[in-house]
């Protein structure tokens, strides 16, 4: 029936996280796919249940490092609804710009690891080198360049003094020249286009249909944001736009992601501008109420959806997370099947998974594997 | 059979240095994520990048373990990926080192009573090197691997 | 004598090409990038450790392959008008034959193990090895043809075929493995291609031979179209050539399989043929 | 809102906030809820969460129009626990249901592949987040 099975990880070179897919291949090209999840998965869901709302903050911030304060962001902000505590304004325009420089760390690995699997290692290097201007700053905001762990019930951990703000902005007035330069490389290089354009194609009813988020959906020309939608944090008052692109393809959300950077820039600097002196965190108003919250903000891969359930204790009742991968996995199929072998990573990193955030929803109780068979995916259609 | 025969002289205190210095000099890494969170795997990538360069050191990335020398484990072992491990761990040829990196593959951190997680690295492979930090900076890795390389020369 | 002292010094100069390479391509990126004696030590390494024994694939055999891939490279290097230990009027003919040999080495040993990205890797460099080979072997064929032995090339051949040259260069490019032709070692889709399952000795071998395979295109294209005179305009001539190569392996992302044939077949076939009716209207 | 008056029909109103709106809806009249979301325009499924409250499962269903949250309750009762599909109205809500009948034991009825997503084929316990 099938030539060939290549299986595509948990250990493999084109993705840092273990997933597994099996590839099914007729020649080079590819017939189906199924794919096992499950070898990221901890249990977070079920041991935050254990945990109370203050350490749990912390946990959040690791279900997945690259966008670890929209994990926590997310969290708090659920915290805070059931808990009807109103928040600093400095605190919220802090939160925004962690929240923002890690959007441009994400899309900068991004479109570096796009680069990486169409074999333009000199990409994925420019990349790196200028996410470290942001990887600096994050440092000197929040102490950490990673899981950044800024955030706690009623506000943030940390204040920003006159210097930091300063040093912020020339960092992020060079970054700007930098990206400029990434456009460019992206936009007039041939071999980049060649490799990505009309691959992966998703049209405006596939995402609609399979509710898919993120700059996914936003190269699709569907403007779904959540950061105008809700206007939470300090978001209401910032200007920026939503970029949307018309074709769908890897070399659109790969542009889109780009486009993207100059909104993190503008709105960071526009967020510094804005920071007068004042405190920067209300104590919470304990004890918890039986009640229940959702929460939802823009993660840098899309839409994160945190559903909160609090009793009397100071433990979460229920948390349900709903991560932005998980919501795009639904058209792998769709962008797979047909392309050639060498598409595989390259579509893959085109939708920046992030499958730490996405496994903590399986379950696995003993060591075998758990296959979901893509027909399963998109028989529905 | 060329190494039946450099093994042969390996007695050979010059030879033997040679292998040593060689040793130290080229360590090869291949990494492996057991369920972590992605902040520790992105730090390797960018102790890879223009500012950490561990290449400079003569440090390649290999993407098969047949390849490697060094071992990089992240992450809290969770009971899907055990099996793949020790898979992994006996694929890579000796002499090879071990690195744990970040608290989660040290002592699985936060993640302790997490249902599906069934312990630190070291409780399932042999460890050499523990490298703290959550994740730990570009700077811990290298010398994380620099230490590595230091046990690889004894083994 | 002059046998081991042509292994040991090709073998040399092949590690301190490849050095080179990383080194400068590490220089493009803005990284520092290893000494360029670092080849070396990565085979001496490789030779000391333990060779991985896979189930279902034949050790002897792999590495006797490994040994006949370095073997055949050198060879041509043997035929090389400064060394000139192999030198026939029609040697251009066997320099097709060993240059295939050596590719041929690299589809045998994915081909013999069990684990499907070395097939795959394979597959791609046997479908690259077809596209690349027939303008290589054309280029070759000419040349035989009109001039009959190495030692005989006028020296301003450059001159006559440019376009020629730049197809040579290209092919080198493809011939190597790098960028844009690095596509049976794409180890982001097949992790290390046909090298996937090689462990300890045949791996050093096979690195070896990619690096010969380099120092060999190279001194190919410099004795073709300059035909030094001197061992130092050789060197001068051929390593302003791979600084040309690794512009490109830096600058360029890789093609897919199939862009890469078209690429090299519907490109560069067509400059060599305008070049040979060119020079034979003149 | 038109929908509100409509799902006022089918359930009653237990919160409301700026931007959402909670229904509670008797479980066997969901899909009915559901075909009235559906109708009016929204094809976004955001969340399907549930919980085990120890007497009955409480499933709630979140629809998304621009900022507006549309939340529907059903409870469903813990021994003969069933209830109808909406992927055929939300395509989007195929992994989520299938998530929900396995973490806590919920039959969906109708789903278009049924089966175990994330579990073991041959796993017999009770579901992992029932009480």
């Amino acid at each position: 029936m099938h030539d060939m099975m290549i299986p595509f990880g948990p250990a493999h070179p084109a993705l840092p996280e273990p997933v597994y897919l099996k590839i099914f291949l007729e020649g080079e090209e590819i017939q189906d796919v199924d794919f096992a999840v499950g070898y990221n998965h901890k249990g977070i869901e079920k041991a935050l249940q254990d945990l109370d709302f203050s350490k749990s903050i912390f946990m959040t911030g690791r279900i997945c490092g690259i966008c670890s304060s929209a994990h926590s962001t997310c969290f708090t902000q659920g915290i805070e609804k059931l808990l009807d505590l109103e928040i600093p304004y400095k605190a919220k325009l802090i939160r925004t710009i962690v929240f923002e420089l890690e959007r441009l760390t994400s899309h900068l690995l991004c479109v570096g690891m796009l680069g990486h699997e169409i074999g333009f290692d000199t990409l994925f290097m420019l990349c790196f080198r200028e996410r470290e201007y942001v990887l600096n700053c994050l440092e000197l905001i929040t102490g950490k360049r990673v899981v950044h762990d800024i955030n706690t019930i009623g506000g943030v951990r940390r204040d920003l003094s006159p210097e930091i703000i300063k040093q912020v902005n020339k960092n992020l007035g060079i970054l700007k020249e930098k990206v400029e330069y990434l456009r460019t490389l992206i936009t007039k290089d041939l071999l980049i286009k060649k490799r990505t354009v009309g691959i992966g194609k998703l049209d405006k009813n596939d995402v609609e249909k399979l509710c898919l988020v993120g700059p996914v959906a936003r190269a699709s020309g569907v403007p779904y944001d959540i950061r105008k939608i809700d206007k939470y944090l300090a978001y209401d008052d910032l200007d920026f736009k939503v970029i949307t692109h018309k074709d769908g393809d890897s070399f659109a959300r790969a542009f889109v992601r780009v486009q993207e950077m100059f909104e993190c820039i503008r709105l960071s600097k526009q967020a510094l501008s804005m920071i007068k002196p004042g405190p920067i965190r209300n104590k919470p108003t304990l004890p918890f109420t039986e009640k229940e919250a959702i929460s939802r903000v823009e993660a840098p891969r899309g839409e994160l959806i945190y559903y909160l359930r609090s009793n009397t204790t100071n433990k979460p009742e229920r948390v349900k997370i709903r991560t932005p991968t998980y919501a795009n996995l639904l058209c792998l199929g769709k962008i797979l099947v047909g392309h050639k072998l060498a598409d595989v990573p390259v579509s893959l990193a085109s939708l920046d998974p992030c499958l730490c955030c996405t496994d903590r929803v399986t379950v696995v109780k003993d060591g075998k594997e758990q296959i979901i068979k893509m027909e399963d995916l998109h028989g529905h259609h | 059979m060329f190494h039946v025969v450099v093994d042969c002289i390996g007695d050979d205190l010059i030879v033997d240095k040679i292998k040593k210095y060689c040793q130290k000099k080229s360590p090869w890494i291949f990494h492996f994520c057991t369920g972590g969170c992605n902040g520790c795997d992105i730090e390797i990538l960018a102790a890879m990048s223009p500012k950490y360069d561990f290449e400079r050191f003569g440090c390649l990335l290999k993407g098969s373990p047949r390849h490697a020398d060094i071992f990089l484990v992240t992450g809290p072992v969770n009971k899907k990926v055990k099996s793949r491990l020790i898979n992994l761990y006996k694929q890579i040829p000796e002499p090879k080192v071990v690195i744990a990196l970040g608290s989660c593959s040290l002592s699985t951190g936060i993640f302790q009573k997490a249902y599906n997680v069934c312990g630190p690295v070291d409780k399932i492979i042999p460890v050499d090197v523990y490298v703290p930090g959550c994740p730990p900076k570009p700077e811990a890795i290298i010398d994380g691997i620099v230490k590595g390389i230091g046990i690889l020369t004894k083994k | 004598m002059v046998i081991i002292e042509t292994v040991f010094i090709s073998t040399f100069l092949s590690f301190i090409y490849e050095g080179i390479v990383r080194k400068v391509t590490a220089r493009m990126q803005n990284r520092i990038g290893p000494p360029i004696w670092q080849p070396i030590l990565d085979f001496i390494k490789l030779l000391s450790k333990e060779r991985f024994e896979v189930e279902g694939s034949h050790h002897t055999f792999i590495t006797f392959v490994s040994i006949m891939s370095v073997a055949s490279l050198i060879s041509t290097v043997f035929m090389f008008p400064l060394v000139g230990i192999l030198n026939f009027n029609w040697n251009f003919i066997l320099l097709i034959y060993l240059l295939v040999f050596s590719t041929a080495c690299f589809i045998i040993v994915g081909l013999s193990s069990p684990s499907p990205f070395p097939i795959v890797g394979s597959t791609r460099e046997a479908i690259l090895f077809l596209a690349y080979d027939l303008p290589l072997i054309i280029i070759l064929l000419y040349f035989a043809m009109n001039y009959k032995s190495l030692q005989l090339i006028p020296s301003n051949l450059i001159l006559l075929f440019p376009l020629m040259f730049i197809s040579f260069i290209v092919i080198t490019q493809a011939k190597s493995g790098y960028q844009p032709f690095n596509i049976s070692e794409a180890d982001q889709e097949i992790t290390a291609g046909y090298l996937t399952e090689c462990s300890g000795f045949e791996l050093a071998m096979f690195n070896l031979a990619k690096s010969l395979r380099v120092f060999v295109m190279v001194s190919l294209a410099t004795i073709l179209f300059f035909n030094p005179s001197s061992i130092l305009m050789f060197f001068v001539i051929s390593l302003i050539i791979l600084f040309i190569v690794i512009s490109l392996r830096v600058a360029l992302a890789r093609f897919r399989i199939d862009q890469g044939f078209k690429f090299l077949w519907v490109l560069l076939l067509p400059l060599i043929v305008i070049d040979i009716i060119k020079v034979m209207l003149i | 809102m038109k929908l509100i008056e409509e799902l006022k029909k089918i359930g009653k109103v237990y919160k409301e906030g700026k931007n959402e709106v909670w229904f509670i809806v008797p479980y066997k009249k969901i899909k009915d809820a559901v075909k009235d979301v559906s109708n009016s325009g929204i094809n976004r499924i955001s969340l399907i969460s549930g919980y085990d409250n120890g007497k009955e499962i409480e499933v709630i269903y979140h629809f998304v129009k621009e900022n507006f949250l549309i939340n529907i309750k059903v409870l469903v009762p813990k021994e003969s626990s069933e209830i109808q599909t909406i992927t055929d109205m939300f395509p989007g809500a195929f992994l989520l249901e299938k998530e929900l009948s396995e973490m806590l034991g919920v039959k969906i009825i109708g789903h278009p592949k049924p089966g175990k997503l994330f579990l073991p084929e041959d796993y017999r316990e009770k579901p992992p987040l029932r009480k």
